[in-house]
C-alpha cells in the first residue's frame, strides 16, 4: 500500500531524510518513531503529497506519487486522511463545518453528511463542541477534532501524525481503540509518534527515524 | 450552494474588514464614474463648439445676383460646409441700421449703401479639422467672385485646438484613472484574499478540486465588488441629488451637465466584473 | 532601531503584497492630486473672469467736461471699481472711422458726431457678486449726467453664476474626492495591518508596553505611505512630462495649466501623514 | 506566589473552571493534570491575564490580578514565563528574532541578548537553528523554542502548558533537567501536562483538575 524506495529529501542545509527504503502492507497498522526532528512528518508530506522527494520513488495506495498531474493529486489525496501534527483547522469554520469538509470535498449529500459528521463527533466525544469554533477548544479537543476529519471520509490510508500528543490516557486509548476499529475495516495506518505506549506489545511493526535515516524497523 | 454559504460565511465572520474594502471599491468607483462623466460632457460641450465657426464670404461689388446665387450653390455642395446664408448688402444696412440704433448710433447721414454682399457660411463641426478649414478657405479666396474671405483666423484654430486637446486630454485622463481604478479594485481584493492563503492550503491538502476551492472566493469577490459598485452608485446618486440639485437651482447654468440615463446602474455591474478578476488573478494559479 | 528593523522586516517579508498596497495608495494620491489641480485651475480661471467685466456709462449729450471728470472720479471711487476710462465722442468717432475702415465700411459720409462721451468702467473680480454690481448699476443710472448704463445684464448674473457654480461644484467634488481618498489608504492600511493581528496577540502577551508594539507599525505604516506618495509623485511626473509634455506642443491651449511649483512634492508628505494615520487608527486603542 | 481563592471562569455554555482554590509557594515547582478539557490551559490564561476570572481573586507574583491597570499588566507578564500550548511563534521572524523578543521587550543591549538567546537555544539544543522560521520546523523543534523564549528572560514564575507533548523522551528529560535546573535557582514553576512520567515519583505537588473542577491534590 505503501512503498518506498530510496527517498532522500533535502531543506537548504539539512537532510530531512536520506535513503529511506521501506515497504507497509494494504491493511497493515505501522508506527513511526524517532527523536524530534528525525524526519517522521516530512515522510508523511512526501505520502501525501506536500513536498517531492528530491530522490527515490514513492507510491502509495497505488499511485507512483512522480507521475501525477494535477487532476489526480486531489483524487489520492482524497484516499488519504491525515492527521496533521499541527492540526491544520479552519479557524473561521465551526467544528461541524471543519469534519464536514472532507466529505463536502467528496461532493457527499449534507443529509449524509450530518449523520456522519455527527457520528465521528460521538465517536472522539466532542458531540457537544459541533457549533464551537476551534480556537475555543483545548489543545486536546482540536487534536480529537482533527482526528475526527481524518477518519470521517473513511480513506484506504490513514496518516495520524503524532495524535495523541495533548490527549490524556484516557483519551489516548479511546483514539487507539478507534485506530484499531478503522484498521479491522481494511484501513492501511501509519502513525508516527513518541510514545512508546502507543506501540508497545502490540505486535506491530515500528520503524525507527534518526538523523533522516531509518535505522531500525522491528515488531514490538 | 455549498460555495455560496462559505463565502457569505467569510464576509460575515470578518464583515468589518470586508465592509472597509466595499466602501474602498464603492469610493474609488465613485470617482471614476465622476471622472467619466465629466470626460464625458467636456466632450459633449467640445463637440458642439466647431458648428459655431462661421466664414464670412464678401463678394465683389460687381458682382451679379446671379453669380451669388451660383457661388452660394457651389460653396453648399461643399463637404465641410453645414449651411449657407447670402446676406445682399441691402440686407446687411437694414440690420446695422437696426443695431446701431440700440447701441445710440445714428446713422442716418449715410447717402450711398457702403456695404457689400456676403455669404455667411456655416461648417460642420464633426470629422472637420483645422486643416481642412484651411484649405477650404484658400479655395474660397481663389474664387473670382470673392473680395475677401473672413473667419476666425486664429480662432479657428485654437478652437479645434480645444476640442482635439479636450478630447486627448479628457481620454489620457480617463484611461489613467480607469487604469489605477482598476489596479486599486484588483490590490483590495488581493490583500483582501491574503488571509486566505492558509485556507486555501488546508483545502488543498484535504483533495479539494480547483473548482471546489476557487467557487467560494469567485462569489466572495464578486459579492465585494458588487456591493462595492453599489456603494459608489448610492454615493454618486445622494451626492448627485444633494449637492448637484441644490447647485442646479442656485447656478441653473450647471444643469448643463449630463449624466446619462440610468447609466450609473453599470457601477455595480463595474464592481462586479473588477471583483472577480480581481479574485481570479488574486488566487492565480493553484497548484498542487 | 529595533522599531525601524521590525517594520523593514515586515515589509520585506510580503514584499509584494505591500508593494501593491503602496502603488494602489500611490494611485490615489495621483487621482487625488490631479483632481485637486484641476480644481485649482478652474477657480484660478474663474477668478479672473469678472475683471473682463465692464460697464459701459453714456453721459448725456449735454454734460459738460469738467462734469464728467468729476462723475469719473466718482465711480471711481466706488469700492467695486477697478479702473475708469473716460472716451470723449471725438475719440469714438475716431476709434469707430478705424474700426469701420478695415471692416469694410466708409463712414465719411457722416455729417454731425453722432456719438456720445462714455465712461468705460473695469469692475474688480475678486470680492464682487451679482448683487452687488446690480446695485452699483442701479446707483449709476440715478446719477444725473448719467443717460444709460449698459452691461453684460444677463452675462453678468451668468459668469458670477459660473465663477461661484464652478467653485462650489470644484470645492464639493474636491472635498468628497479628498474624503474617499483619505478613506482609500486607510483602508488599504486597515487591510494590511489585519494580518499583523495575531502578531500584536503575542507581544501583548509577552509583556510588551504599548509603545513598544505600537512603534513598529506606525513606521511600517509610514514607510507604506511615504512609498505610495512617492510613486504617485512619479507616477505624475511622468503623465505630465510625456502625456502633457506632447499635449502642449499639439495644443498650445493647454500649456496654460499651471502646476504650483513644485507642489508634487507634498504627494510624499500626503502619503505619509495617510500612512501614519491609517496606522494609527488602524491599532486602535490598544487593550490587554 | 501563586494564590487562587474561589475562582470560576465560565464560557458560553460551558464552566472552563469552578471554585478552584490552590496555592504555590515561591521557589515550588508544582503540576497540574487532568483530562482533555479540564481547564488547565484556562487556569494559565487567568494566571497570565489573557482572561479574567468570573469569581474569586488571582494573586500572581505579588499582585492581585483584578487591580491591575494597563501599565502594570505588561510588567507582570515580563514576569511570567509561559510555554503556551499552541506554541505562538512569530512565523514571519527567525528563531534568534523569536527568542530575543523576550529581552527586546525587557530593553536589554543586543550584545547581551546575542549571548543570553545563544545560550538558550544551546541549552535546548536548537542552536544550528537560529537563523530558520518556525514553519521550517518541526513539532518537536518549535515547542522548544517556545520553551527558551519562555525562559531566556529569566522570570520569578514559568508557566509551561504541556511542554513535552511533541517531544521524545530524551528531549524530554533534558526539558525537564532545564526546568529542575530553573527552580533550583528560585524561579516558581508550574506545568500542565498529561504525561505522568513528568511527575510520577518526584515528590512534587501534582493538582488534579476535572471538568473545571480541583478534585484532588496530592504529592507524587
Ligand atoms: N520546510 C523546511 N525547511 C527547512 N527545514 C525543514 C523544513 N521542514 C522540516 N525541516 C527540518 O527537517 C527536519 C525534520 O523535520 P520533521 O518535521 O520531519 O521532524 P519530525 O520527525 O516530525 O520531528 P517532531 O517529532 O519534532 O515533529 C527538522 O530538523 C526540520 O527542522
Ligand atoms: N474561549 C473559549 N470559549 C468557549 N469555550 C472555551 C474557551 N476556551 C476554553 N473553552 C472550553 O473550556 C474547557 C477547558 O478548556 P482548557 O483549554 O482549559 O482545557 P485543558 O485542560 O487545557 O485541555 P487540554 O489538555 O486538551 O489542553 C474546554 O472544554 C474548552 O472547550
Ligand atoms: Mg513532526
Ligand atoms: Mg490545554
Amino acid at each position: 500500500m505503501i512503498v518506498l524506495e530510496g527517498v532522500s529529501k533535502r531543506y537548504e542545509n539539512q537532510d530531512a531524510l536520506k535513503d529511506v527504503s521501506l515497504r507497509i502492507e494494504k491493511g497493515e497498522m505501522a508506527f513511526v518513531t524517532g527523536p524530534s526532528g528525525a524526519g517522521k512528518t516530512t515522510l508523511f508530506k512526501l505520502l501525501y503529497l506536500a513536498e517531492a522527494p528530491d530522490e527515490g520513488l514513492i507510491s502509495i495506495a497505488g499511485f507512483n506519487t512522480a507521475s501525477l498531474d494535477d487532476s489526480t493529486i486531489p483524487m489520492l489525496r482524497r484516499n488519504i486522511g491525515v492527521v496533521f501534527q499541527d492540526f491544520k483547522l479552519l479557524n473561521n469554520n465551526t467544528v461541524f463545518d471543519n469534519i464536514a469538509l472532507a466529505l463536502r470535498i467528496r461532493r457527499v449529500m449534507e443529509r449524509e453528511i450530518k449523520e456522519k459528521v455527527t457520528a465521528v463527533l460521538k465517536l472522539v466525544g466532542l458531540r457537544h463542541k459541533a457549533d464551537a469554533y476551534p480556537l475555543t477548544l483545548s489543545g486536546g479537543e482540536q487534536q480529537r477534532i482533527t482526528i475526527a476529519r481524518a477518519i470521517v471520509g473513511e480513506p484506504t490510508v490513514m496518516l495520524a501524525d503524532e495524535p495523541t500528543g495533548n490527549l490524556d490516557i484516557e483519551n489516548e486509548e479511546g483514539i487507539m481503540k478507534i485506530f484499531k476499529l478503522i484498521n479491522n475495516k481494511g484501513t492501511t495506518i501509519l502513525i508516527a509518534s513518541h510514545n512508546r505506549r502507543l506501540f508497545d506489545n502490540t505486535g506491530r511493526r515500528v520503524f525507527y527515524l534518526d538523523g533522516g535515516q531509518l535505522v531500525k524497523a522491528e515488531v514490538r | 450552494m455549498f460555495s455560496l454559504r462559505m463565502a457569505l460565511n467569510s464576509i460575515f465572520r470578518e464583515i468589518w474588514l470586508n465592509v472597509i474594502s466595499m466602501l474602498s471599491i464603492g469610493a474609488v468607483l465613485f470617482i471614476l464614474f465622476s471622472v467619466v462623466i465629466a470626460v464625458y460632457n467636456v466632450e459633449k460641450l467640445t463637440a458642439t463648439l466647431p458648428e459655431k465657426l462661421s466664414v464670412m464670404v464678401f463678394l465683389r461689388e460687381d458682382t451679379r445676383r446671379d453669380e451669388a446665387r451660383a457661388l452660394e450653390s457651389a460653396i453648399k455642395s461643399e463637404n465641410i460646409v453645414k449651411s449657407v446664408n447670402f446676406i445682399s448688402k441691402e440686407k446687411a444696412l437694414q440690420d446695422m441700421k437696426g443695431f446701431f440704433k440700440n447701441e445710440k448710433f445714428a446713422l442716418s447721414g449715410l447717402g450711398e449703401n457702403p456695404l457689400f454682399d456676403t455669404i455667411d457660411v456655416r461648417l460642420k463641426g464633426a470629422g472637420s479639422s483645422a486643416k481642412g478649414v484651411n484649405a477650404f478657405i484658400e479655395k474660397l479666396k481663389g474664387m473670382s467672385a470673392v473680395d475677401d474671405v473672413e473667419y476666425g483666423g486664429a480662432l479657428v484654430e485654437s478652437v479645434y485646438s480645444l476640442k482635439n486637446g479636450l478630447r486627448v486630454f479628457g481620454l489620457t485622463t480617463g484611461s489613467i484613472f480607469a487604469l489605477s481604478v482598476i489596479f486599486i479594485c484588483y490590490s483590495t481584493v488581493r490583500v483582501l484574499f491574503y488571509r486566505h492563503e492558509e485556507e486555501i492550503e488546508i483545502y488543498k491538502l484535504l483533495g479539494a478540486t480547483k473548482g471546489f476551492i476557487r467557487s467560494p472566493f469567485f462569489i466572495e469577490g464578486s459579492i465585494i465588488g458588487i456591493m462595492g459598485g453599489a456603494i459608489g452608485m448610492c454615493f454618486f446618486l445622494a451626492i448627485s441629488r444633494y449637492v448637484f440639485g441644490k447647485l442646479f437651482t442656485e447656478f441653473p447654468l450647471f444643469s448643463m451637465i449630463y449624466v446619462p440615463d440610468r447609466s450609473f446602474y453599470i457601477l455595480p455591474v463595474m464592481g462586479f466584473v473588477l471583483g472577480l478578476g480581481g479574485a481570479v488573478i488574486a488566487l492565480g494559479r493553484l497548484k498542487y
